[in-house]
């Protein structure tokens, strides 16, 4: 099994798609295991998953983080627009697999206040777009610590 | 009590699809508009899941998941006609 | 003997000068090949004329065309017997004449063809029984006489005569079918015994005045009457045997051959003395008028016969018998008197090089042997005692001073008869005098002339000979003949008459020595009576007709141009007009008056659906901003599928949804290459025409609609939920209804699909488009061409979309689903790899063409289908079972999955051609070069730039 | 129905309901492109998230047994909303799109 | 509802009809995708208009009529092939004629 | 042999995918691919003749369903008389076109084989809904096959063909809507009884249904005002592909005559929009013969040439009397054959004279320019209605059936007007040429395949009587509804 974090994911999906019943746990578990393969040659550099926990921890993370954020972001919406502290961020990357910047990145937007704009050229830094911003070192700090260190350590340690 | 929170909800994101629609059309820009659309489709999402519940039926779910799957594909598209010009190359 | 025989034997023969030509035969056996068969046709109906004149009337007929009436009936009576002697036996000495008239560098051998084509053609005329069959022949006279007369089609008066007289003639052709039908209705058959018999009751008939003035039309035309008579001269660009035959002896006389024909059906009433007369003397006149100042030998022969058959005409219109029989006895004369002078001018064109008599003069010197033979023809034609024209115009003269049709105005006729006579005998004296006198010739293209060969001057001989005997012994030789087409002509009995040199002193003697001495006088005043033609404004009835036709072609073209203006956007504009007239027309209150109860409206349905309608105006308006309108018109179609949700479609929904997004990319993709943005609308008339047919259109549907959705209705669908389960084997109506109950119309619509693909991917092979440099702002592309993000989400998504595509298909035979959404979903994810990493990255990892995978799917679809075959059931015809696996528990193996796998295959295979090739369009241009476009990301370390 | 039930399902698709309406309502009136970019991306996924809740909750009642189904909507919305935002700020940045004159910070060149 | 129904298939097959009467090729496949939209709506309520009671067996007592679903699902296909086809022939036509106008290189009539 | 009756269908769709499946470009493969398939439809559809000529009406039910709930196949004599028009028209099309013209673009043999699928299933279905698929399945093939090959007049000509036949086919969708939404059937003879109980609105809405099929029937036969985008089109597509095109407006004829014949026969509706039909005829037959004298190419002087032939056709069809009918079937076997081979023609013609092609106007002789003149001699005769061509008896039987002064009048008027415009163009092309053209010898295999079609005008009329009483034929079975209906709907009570 190539893919064992794919399969897994793709043999969920499937279960969660159909319900549970032996025949599709079979099923899905050929599904997990041949869409992989037969799809192998369209991921040429894909990470291999080192700690399952941790990434459960940070998934768990980022929900709540999703959830507390959109309140404030909310309030932040409906209240006096000038009360906004926008501004562009660039955040130095320490990850260097290209899969788990992108994790960063999709996660940096999906917590609300912050969008990840861009990825230098040189995959250094990451540009972000934040809604209200006060101290840019603090956000820094606080993504590298929330975000970007378990992921370096789900993926790349 | 269900009833009246769907009919509420259903409002609300009736609502937001038209604030969405006016954003649209009003632009001024095409990214204005592109992110208009993206989250009319997000939006029509919450409608489907809505009418689920209110029709107590799970057959409009793969409507909702197909556009949460692949509702981006035109938005991603839009975003790099902008960049690029060709969205295959 | 089959009397089809004889007439099919011309059309054989017409097979052999061409073979004899290919065979390099001397000009003499081409001459012979081309002699034998009409040779072998007079031989053969010699024994059918005997009857004929024993008084019988030979008929002989084949099945045709039963069901029309047009059968292959022929009748040999005395009409036909004279005139199929004319036709064969003039037909023969023409031959004999052409034999020496053409170059040895002329296509002899199509040139025979083409008169035994004709020759076959006429004789048809003349020897048809059946009306229909008559008018075949007919046409086919006007046909060959069109080959014949632009035969030297390098000349420009042969191509215009040719058209002109097939134009007039076919005119009067297809007026003579129309007349010939309506003889049809009336008489109830095409026999022409049976019309000739039924006289009576077409002339009572409501239709005779139009019968009459068709078949007139036809016969007028044919024989050059007045007013039709233009093209007549202008035909004499043929080569002179075709003027000879054609234009003098035998087609011409077709006219007159059908007036006599006809004569016991149609004659006899007012009107035809009316029309028929008039027209004659019209153009008795005119022509001999006219032929009297032509400079052209030929012109002058062309306009003679023109006045002849004005003559001949004008003795049938009379409607009496004498005059009929007069006409017939000058169609013979006319046709040996004539056929030899325009052979003599044939010889004197051909020994001079000229035909303009203003230049041949004095030719008695060089060439008195056909200056005789020209000079006794052409007293003949003046009507010179003796000669066989003087017997007939001595019955015309006769006929005209018993006419008293006119009343107090009856003197007319002799009058212009008597005028008709002098100028003819004018004509005919400069024929002779300007020809063979007249001094010296002047600066002649070929000098000295000569007398032709030997036997180029045969045919003139015999016709000339033909011409005295006549004349002196008219009992001996013509009687007989005369006899019998008279009788065949009038139907019945012959009057009295006595063919004799000598009458006594009386009127017609008179007019004729009037028309002798008067003619000679306006002859000697031919000097003044030419300085006075030259002062009239000369009218080329050529000239004329091609500007008239160059005008009604332009017309033409001027009306056609302005319905078929090239613009799309009037084409469309009618379509929606005749769309909008059938909804204005049929629209009505009662459309509204359905009785099924309405859904009640509520408040998001109210909001969707403004939503969508203010989407779809905002399209409309803002078409120019095309981004703006490809989002909008989005919006539209992610409502539609709301729609389709709300209104318990969601197999419809899902289809929508998937469809969409790839219409979007389709779009995008096309925006690329062209304008973002056009300029402003124009005229407002325009906008309120299309505004009108909008709401018109429009507003129709949306009645429709209503109108439907309020009214009851039964269905067959009932069948279809019953049997879906039993039958089919699905729950999932719509699916079952789509791979198995109408799976042949799935079987099509995925075949549209793949041709789609595949003609798109024709239309994209090779084409050649500019990639813009910078955007519409005028900013030059970004750099990266592959963004990082894009690449890797986009990449495990695909096993995902995969995943969900299989779960998609699985259900679809019993839930919203099934192989085409499944196909679309798949991709889409395809898509999405092909936008973030580039055709290049792509084509390492899938096949390079997908034209077969459409036609695997379309394969496994079809064979899925004639797979019933096996089990003796029509194509498509679905089965399915029920299988019980250890731990799996109860699976369902349908045939029809395996039909709607082709479906997939199909989906996936077409949407990845058209995508895809619309894709790699850029990488032809050269914008990739500079920035990395169409690279391998993963080789070029994701970032596009430089 | 059980009444918690009921209650519970209703909360959870009204909280989505305000989100997804307080997103829309950033969408109109955030003053520039990047400030709306905001408003969808965050409240719209909660939103709809809440009221997928709503729905796992129903059906699962209804049905007296777990109903996960709709998680897979939330979860394939969360892989492809970022990217539809990264490849919009992308797109506007090249644009070089007006921006709010207190933002710090600026875009990069695309 | 009924009459929500008929005023969105009148508008989407009037705005429909004004695009593609437009000068430019584009327009013209902006309005003929909203003309199929609104076509097929309108042979989608040929079943009449039913409310939950998606055409699946025993999923709905009162199943609205599957057949015209069929047919519009079978008109998608065949409208997005159509469109696609159009598109394409209005890139040759930009290549060819070197201009978007339906009738190639005339500019002076726009709309 | 049940089978035999989908094989018209089924034989060109095979081939077409295996044409697909072949990537290699191996273009001989492919012409023989293609032209196996075409040869095999002529056998086939003489053996449907066959099979209907005695009388039956064979009702083939596709997936074993039966009618009205599955779509059925119907073979009655009007059917297998199309079918076998096009095979005899498509074979000497293809032939012509595997001489070069193949290669002028991509997937040429494949479009033309689907191109036969479509035209012959539209001939065969019984379905309404089926007939509108198939329809979709002959005009996705004809747009490719018409922008085959290369040029802006083509790419112009095609835009405005697919666009108006777009907008058809959403009338058609429309019409298909409103026939359910009132009938609650598709099959067409199931519609025929129901239509004919229709009473109200509902009425109302199965007449306006009618009517919108007439006009995107209409827009497929070319009758006016909704044929101008025929010659443009016709005129830029390529020989072969105009060739074949000769029957495309028949199919817009042929369905005319079956939703009218059989869909809309009784009832109140009986007679649909016939009066318009036969005004809208006599405009076409009259306006197309201006267009043929005004044309100032040959390919669109043949192209108004058809439209005439839609003229003269449809009027006969509205006349709609057993005789006309049969007439009028007479005169379509004629003039889709004669059209065809004059388009090939006109392509003979065009090639050597380099820059001029087939512009009317002087310039260097076509090579063979004896034999070619023959051929458009004989072509002019066969297309204009003189005797002794088929085109001639044509006339004369429609005429006979139909008594019609006007009728009369635009029919000889305009066989006039062709006339003149053909010889002027004859008289340019090959009489007043100047010099030799650059081509120096006439293709074999192209000349035999113009020369095949334009044969049929003779054999038409030297055959003439068994062709009008088969055509006769044709017309009585079309003339009673009855025994369509009969045969499908009671055909396979028991299958189920
Ligand atoms: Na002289
Ligand atoms: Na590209």
């Amino acid at each position: 099994m190539p893919f064992p974090l794919l399969s897994l994911f793709l043999w969920a999906t499937w279960m969660l798609l159909n319900g549970f019943s032996w025949g599709h746990a079979l099923l899905g578990l050929v599904l997990a295991v041949v869409l992989p393969l037969g799809t192998q040659s369209f991921w040429p550099n894909v990470p291999r998953l080192r700690n399952f926990p941790k990434l459960v921890r940070f998934v768990l993370v980022v929900h709540w983080d999703i959830l507390t954020a959109n309140m404030a972001v909310a309030i932040l919406i409906l209240g006096p627009p000038r009360r906004l502290r926008p501004g562009f961020v660039e955040l130095p990357l320490d990850l260097t697999d290209e899969f788990a910047i992108t994790l960063l990145a999709s996660t940096i937007s999906l917590t609300p206040g912050t969008v990840s704009a861009d990825v230098s050229e040189d995959r250094r830094t990451l540009l972000i777009h934040a809604l209200d911003v006060d101290d840019q070192d603090a956000m820094i700090r606080q993504i590298k610590q929330r975000y970007e260190r378990p992921l370096k350590e789900i993926f790349e340690c | 009590m269900l009833e009246t929170a769907l009919t509420i909800a259903f409002g609300l994101f009736v609502l937001a699809l038209l604030l969405n629609l006016y954003r649209l059309l009003r632009g001024p820009t095409l990214p204005d508009r592109a992110l208009a659309l993206d989250t009319m489709y997000i939006n029509t999402i919450g409608l489907i899941v809505l009418y689920g519940i209110s029709s107590d039926s799970k057959l409009y779910f793969e409507a909702a998941m197909l556009i949460a799957l692949i509702g981006f594909v035109s938005t991603v598209a839009v975003a790099k006609y902008m960049l690029r010009g060709d969205i295959i190359e | 003997m089959n009397l089809s025989i004889l007439v099919l034997l011309p059309f054989l023969g017409a097979a052999l000068p061409p073979l004899a030509e290919r065979f390099r035969a001397s000009r003499t056996l081409l001459a012979l090949s081309a002699a034998a068969l009409p040779a072998l046709a007079l031989a053969l109906m010699v024994a059918p004329a005997r009857r004929v004149i024993a008084g019988e009337t030979v008929l002989s007929s084949l099945q045709w065309l039963p069901s029309l009436g047009l059968d292959l009936a022929f009748r040999l009576d005395g009409l036909a017997l004279m005139f199929a002697m004319l036709v064969l036996g003039i037909g023969l000495l023409i031959i004999l004449y052409a034999r020496y008239y053409l170059s040895a560098d002329e296509k002899a051998g199509r040139f025979y063809a083409y008169l035994l084509l004709f020759m076959g053609a006429m004789l048809g005329v003349v020897t048809s029984d059946n009306l229909l069959l008559l008018v075949v022949f007919w046409e086919l006279t006007s046909l060959s006489s069109f080959l014949l007369i632009g035969f030297w089609s390098h000349n420009s008066g042969a191509r215009k005569g040719a058209r002109m007289a097939l134009t007039v003639t076919g005119l009067g052709g297809l007026a003579l079918l129309a007349g010939v039908l309506l003889i049809g209705q009336v008489v109830g058959s095409y026999s022409l015994g049976e019309a000739l018999a039924s006289g009576d009751a077409i002339r009572a008939s409501g239709l005779y005045p139009l019968i009459l003035c068709l078949v007139l039309l036809g016969i007028f035309t044919k024989s050059a009457q007045f007013p039709f008579h233009f093209w007549l001269p202008h035909a004499m660009a043929a080569p002179t045997p075709v003027s000879a035959y054609l234009h003098s002896a035998t087609m011409v006389k077709a006219g007159v051959f059908l007036l006599a024909r006809f004569y016991p059906m149609l004659a006899g009433t007012n009107l035809w003395f009316d029309l028929v007369t008039l027209a004659g003397m019209a153009t008795l006149l005119w022509g001999a008028l006219a032929a009297l100042f032509q400079h052209d030998l030929k012109g002058l022969l062309a306009y003679s016969t023109i006045s002849h058959l004005g003559l001949i005409t004008l003795l049938f219109g009379l409607n009496t018998e004498l005059a009929a029989v007069a006409a017939v006895f000058h169609i013979i004369n006319h046709a040996t008197f004539k056929a030899s002078l325009f052979m003599a001018a044939g010889i004197i064109d051909h020994e001079t090089g000229t035909r303009d008599m203003r230049r041949i003069n004095g030719l008695w010197r060089y060439m008195p042997y056909t200056a005789v033979l020209a000079m006794v023809a052409s007293a003949a034609m003046a009507g010179v005692p003796l000669l066989n024209g003087f017997l007939s115009k001595e019955m015309f003269f006769a006929e005209t001073l018993q006419s008293d049709r006119l009343g107090a105005l009856s003197w007319v006729l002799p009058l212009g008869a008597t005028l008709g006579g002098v100028l003819s005998v004018a004509y005919s004296a400069r024929f002779i005098h300007d020809v063979f006198f007249n001094g010296e010739p002047v600066n002649l293209p070929k000098f000295p002339p000569h007398e032709p060969p030997r036997y180029m001057k045969v045919p003139v001989e015999i016709l000339v000979a033909l011409c005295v005997a006549v004349g002196v012994f008219p009992a001996l030789t013509v009687a007989g003949l005369l006899a019998v087409a008279g009788t065949a002509t009038l139907g019945g009995t012959l009057p009295e008459y006595h063919l004799s040199i000598w009458h006594g002193f009386n009127l017609p003697l008179l007019m004729s020595v009037i028309a002798l001495v008067g003619g000679v006088l306006v002859y000697s005043q031919r000097q003044r009576l030419f300085r006075w033609h030259a002062r009239l404004p000369e009218i080329n009835a050529n000239l004329i007709f091609e500007r008239a036709m160059q005008a009604v072609a332009g017309f033409a073209g001027a009306l056609s141009g302005r319905l078929r203006n090239g613009s799309l956007q009037t084409y469309v504009a009618w379509l929606l007009a005749v769309v909008s007239l059938v909804l204005l027309t049929q629209l009505g209150p009662r459309l509204l008056s359905g009785d099924r109860a309405l859904l009640p409206l509520d408040g998001v349905a109210l909001l969707a659906g403004a939503m969508l309608i203010v989407a779809a105006v905002i399209t409309a308006i803002l078409h120019r901003h095309r981004m703006t309108a490809i989002m909008s018109i989005s919006v539209v179609g992610l409502v539609v599928s709301l729609v389709f949700v709300r209104f318990s479609a969601p197999d419809l929904a899902l289809t929508q949804l998937s469809v969409e997004v790839v219409t979007v990319m389709l779009l995008i993709l096309a925006m690329y290459f062209l304008p973002v943005r056009t300029s402003a609308e124009s005229g407002v008339f325009r906008v309120f025409r299309d505004l009108f047919l909008s709401v018109v259109v429009g507003g129709g549907v949306g009645v429709m609609a209503f109108a439907m959705m309020t009214s009851d209705f039964n269905s067959i669908s009932g069948f279809f939920l019953e049997n879906a389960k039993p039958g089919g084997g699905g729950t999932n109506v719509v699916n079952v209804i789509l791979v198995d109950f109408r799976g042949f119309d799935t079987f099509g619509e995925i075949t549209v699909l793949g041709i789609a693909a595949m003609g798109i991917y024709a239309l994209l092979k090779d084409l050649k488009l500019t990639s813009p440099r910078a955007d519409s702002t005028g900013r030059p592309w970004a750099r990266d061409a592959h963004p990082l993000v894009l690449v890797t989400i986009s990449r495990p998504l695909l096993p995902l979309a995969l995943l969900v595509s299989v779960y998609i298909f699985l259900r679809g035979h019993n839930l919203p689903g099934g192989g085409f959404i499944a196909g679309l979903v798949t991709s889409v994810a395809l898509l999405l790899q092909y936008v973030a990493s580039g055709v290049g990255w792509m084509h390492h990892r899938m096949p390079g063409d997908y034209h077969p995978v459409v036609a695997l799917g379309l394969l496994l679809a079809g064979i899925t289908g004639v797979a019933s075959w096996l089990f003796g059931h029509p194509f498509l015809t679905s089965t399915f079972d029920y299988i019980h696996w250890p731990l799996v528990g109860k699976f369902e193996v349908a045939s029809a999955m395996l039909f709607d796998t082709g479906v997939f295959l199909t989906v996936v295979g077409a949407t990845l051609l058209m995508l895809a090739n619309l894709g790699k369009l850029s990488l032809l241009d050269d914008k990739g070069a500079g920035t990395g476009a169409g690279n391998d990301p993963d080789q070029t370390g994701q970032r596009g730039g430089a | 129905m059980n009444e918690i039930v009921e209650f519970l399902v209703s909360a959870f698709i009204l909280v989505g309901a305000v989100f997804a309406l307080v997103g829309s309502i950033g969408l109109v009136r955030l003053s520039d492109f990047y400030l709306r970019l905001h408003g969808p991306t965050k409240a719209s996924t909660l939103g709809v998230g809440g009221t997928i809740l709503g729905s796992l909750l129903f059906f699962s009642w209804q049905e007296r047994a777990l109903q996960l189904q709709e998680v897979l909507i939330v979860l394939f919305l969360f892989i492809t909303a970022p990217v539809s935002a990264h490849m919009l700020a992308k797109a506007a940045m090249h644009r070089n799109l007006k921006r709010r004159e207190d933002t710090r910070g600026g875009p990069w060149k695309q | 509802m009924e009459v929500m129904l008929a005023l969105i298939i009148a508008t989407l097959v009037g705005c429909g009809v004004y695009l593609t009467l437009r000068a430019r090729t584009f327009p013209v496949i902006l309005g003929i995708t909203l003309l199929s939209y609104g076509v097929n709506l309108f042979v989608f309520v040929s079943g009449r208009l039913s409310l939950n009671q998606v055409p699946v067996v025993g999923m709905s007592e009162n199943a609205s009529d599957p057949l015209p679903q069929a047919l519009v699902l079978t008109a998608i296909v065949i409208g997005f092939a159509m469109t696609a086809f159009l598109v394409v022939l209005a890139l040759r036509g930009q290549g060819e004629m070197k201009s978007d106008h339906v009738d190639g290189g005339s500019d002076g009539e726009d709309g | 042999m049940e089978h035999l009756i989908i094989a018209p269908i089924l034989i060109p769709a095979f081939a077409g995918m295996l044409l697909l499946l072949e990537v290699r470009e191996r273009q001989r493969l492919r012409r023989l691919t293609g032209l196996l398939a075409t040869l095999a439809l002529i056998p086939v559809a003489l053996g449907l003749w066959q099979q209907a000529a005695s009388g039956d009406i064979g009702v083939y039910q596709l997936g074993d369903w039966r009618a009205p709930f599955g779509i059925v196949l119907v073979l009655d004599r009007l059917s297998a008389l199309m079918v076998l028009l096009t095979a005899v028209l498509a074979l000497p099309a293809l032939i012509y076109g595997s001489r070069g013209d193949d290669r002028r673009g991509a997937n040429f043999h494949a479009l033309f084989q689907l191109q036969l699928m479509g035209i012959n299933g539209a001939f065969l279905t019984g379905d309404l809904f089926n007939l509108f698929v198939f329809f979709e399945v002959l005009l996705i093939a004809s747009y490719g096959l018409a922008l085959h090959g290369r040029g802006p007049a083509r790419v112009k000509g095609g835009i405005h063909y697919v666009v108006l036949n777009l907008i058809g086919s959403a009338l058609f969708l429309v019409a298909l809507g409103l026939a359910y939404g009132t009938t609650g059937t598709l099959n067409m003879a199931d519609f025929a009884v129901k239509v004919s109980e229709l009473e109200g609105n509902s009425l109302d809405l199965a007449r306006l249904s009618g009517l919108l099929m007439w006009v995107v029937f209409g827009l497929k036969a070319a009758l006016f005002p909704l044929y101008f985008w025929l010659p443009a089109t016709y005129a830029s597509a390529t020989a072969p592909v105009a060739a074949l095109f000769a029957i495309m407006t028949k199919v817009g004829i042929y369905a005319i005559a079956r939703v009218y014949g059989l869909a809309f026969s009784g009832g109140a509706l009986a007679g649909l929009g016939r009066d318009p039909l036969w005004i809208l005829a006599l405009i076409t037959l009259g306006l197309a013969a201006v267009g043929v004298l005004g044309a100032r190419r040959l390919g669109e002087m043949v192209a108004y040439l058809l439209v005439m032939s839609v003229g003269t056709l449809v009027a006969g069809l509205a006349w709609s009397s057993p005789a006309a009918f049969g007439a009028m079937l007479y005169y379509l076997i004629h003039s889709t054959l004669v059209c065809g081979g004059l388009f090939l023609l006109a392509d003979l013609v065009s090639r050597g004279r380099g820059e001029l092609a087939d512009r009317l106007e002087a310039g260097p002789s076509p090579v063979g320019r004896g034999v070619l003149g023959a051929l458009f001699f004989a072509g002019a005769i066969a297309v204009v209605g003189l005797p002794p061509l088929s085109g001639f008896i044509g006339k004369v039987a429609l005429m006979q059936a139909v008594p019609a002064p006007v009728y009369w009048l635009l029919l000889l008027g305009g066989g006039l007007i062709a006339l003149i415009g053909l010889s002027r163009a004859g008289s340019t092309l090959f009489w007043r040429a100047t010099g030799d053209g650059e081509e120096r010898s006439l293709d074999g295999p192209r000349l035999a395949a113009t020369v095949a079609l334009l044969a049929t005008t003779p054999a038409l009329a030297i055959w003439g009587e068994p062709v009008l009483e088969a055509c006769l034929a044709v017309a009585g079975q079309w003339a009673q509804p009855g025994l369509y209906i009969d045969a499908v709907l009671g055909a396979g009570e028991s299958a189920l």
